[in-house]
């Protein structure tokens, strides 16, 4: 089984990567994803998950063939912080 | 319903008259249109703004922000809404985001269009990064709250 | 800021953009404009509506608009504001009213621009004269809570 | 001394006219205004006055050249009743 596991702005940087494929056998968590592919014991705090384009909870479980992203807290729309 | 992603600078008056005009089921009649332009600055943080970079997750951002108009339709009696966003680099001046939102009475345009402009910046997957007029690069890290007052 | 009677068809995608390239002060920078449209609907009441008359107070409606937007000023932060509203004779689909707020922080547009729209259809001297389509005449005698949900 | 007094919308329909003038002698509040212009007794509770263009109360003194004006409820903006 293969899922694509996608990483977006500052935490894209910070792995030096955006993109990749994890190959397992067994079952998996959304958690279980960033472990085996970030090397980092669990996701942190303020990092958010999508399974195939939808948040998702580091405890939900992925299938084969799905994409799996992690990114920072959103900053869209318009931002002023003066 | 229209969710648009720019990758080129948005005139919000003509988005909004060809939105109206060609896109509006003519047979609905609205009364009343809430609208939010959101516009970029050349100040943030107490920071000099140079430009910045857009990031966001294609696919994902359609689908939230389709998300997020049917959440308000659920709270909101609404005719007609139009979210337009710019991603890509962007100058001061430059609009980065339009809402709008068509219904029958006021109340419902105004409320469930500040609804979604709230509901934009806290969930859909938007990310700017910031060159300062120094020339340095940072991410910005919040939004902050848009319902407070000055 | 800019109190507009017009008495001839109001294009109010026209009417945002020259007051935001030509009659904003191009040292200020805004961030957020939050703006409301009223439209003429063909219903009213439950009556068909042909066409109405909208009378005024010249003058006053000058005098009363601008105190509205000071009162407002007292309350919110903001940089710029235009209002446009319609008299004489309309007929549906015509822009009745305009409202815009230009402003740093997105609270302060959406918050002001609301209070200006609910305090200017409670004081403003102007009053509607339906023609319905069974061609009787009414005085539209209230208005209906702005900020009630459907 | 003399004032102006002028009537809008559905009270200068139900009146028969839209402007008048009054000429008085002693001191007269606004409501005095509309007692001797109209023959009424005293201002409908609806009914809202303004001097010189400015809303005023039924007590408001009026002094000589002043405009004073008599309404009903205002209605502008967009209005939907259904």
């Amino acid at each position: 089984m293969s899922i694509t596991v996608r990483y977006f702005a500052s935490l894209g940087e910070r792995l030096g990567r955006s993109e990749s494929t994890v190959d397992f056998i067994r079952e998996m968590t959304v958690n279980d994803v960033w472990r085996l592919d970030t090397a980092e014991m669990s996701m942190p705090a303020n990092i958010l998950a999508a399974v195939n384009m939808e948040y998702a909870h580091p405890d939900d479980r992925v299938h084969n063939g799905d994409e799996v992203a992690f990114f920072p807290p959103v900053t869209g729309g318009q931002s002023v912080g003066d | 319903m229209a969710i648009k992603i720019c990758h080129d600078a948005i005139n919000p008056w003509q988005e909004l008259q060809d939105y109206q005009n060609h896109a509006l089921n003519p047979d609905v009649q609205f009364g009343a249109t809430g609208i939010f332009i959101g516009t970029m600055r050349d100040m943030n943080d107490n920071a000099a703004v140079q430009r910045m970079t857009l990031e966001h997750y294609p696919g994902m951002t359609e689908n939230q922000l389709a998300k997020i108009i049917n959440d308000a339709r659920e709270r909101w009696a609404f005719l007609d809404a139009l979210i337009v966003h710019r991603v890509g680099d962007v100058i001061p001046n430059d609009t980065i985001v339009l809402v709008a939102v068509w219904a029958t009475h006021r109340g419902d345009a105004c409320d469930a269009c500040r609804f979604i402009v709230e509901a934009l910046k806290s969930t859909a997957p938007f990310w700017k990064k910031e060159v300062l007029s120094t020339g340095q690069t940072r991410w910005v890290e919040r939004n902050t709250d848009g319902y407070r007052k000055s």
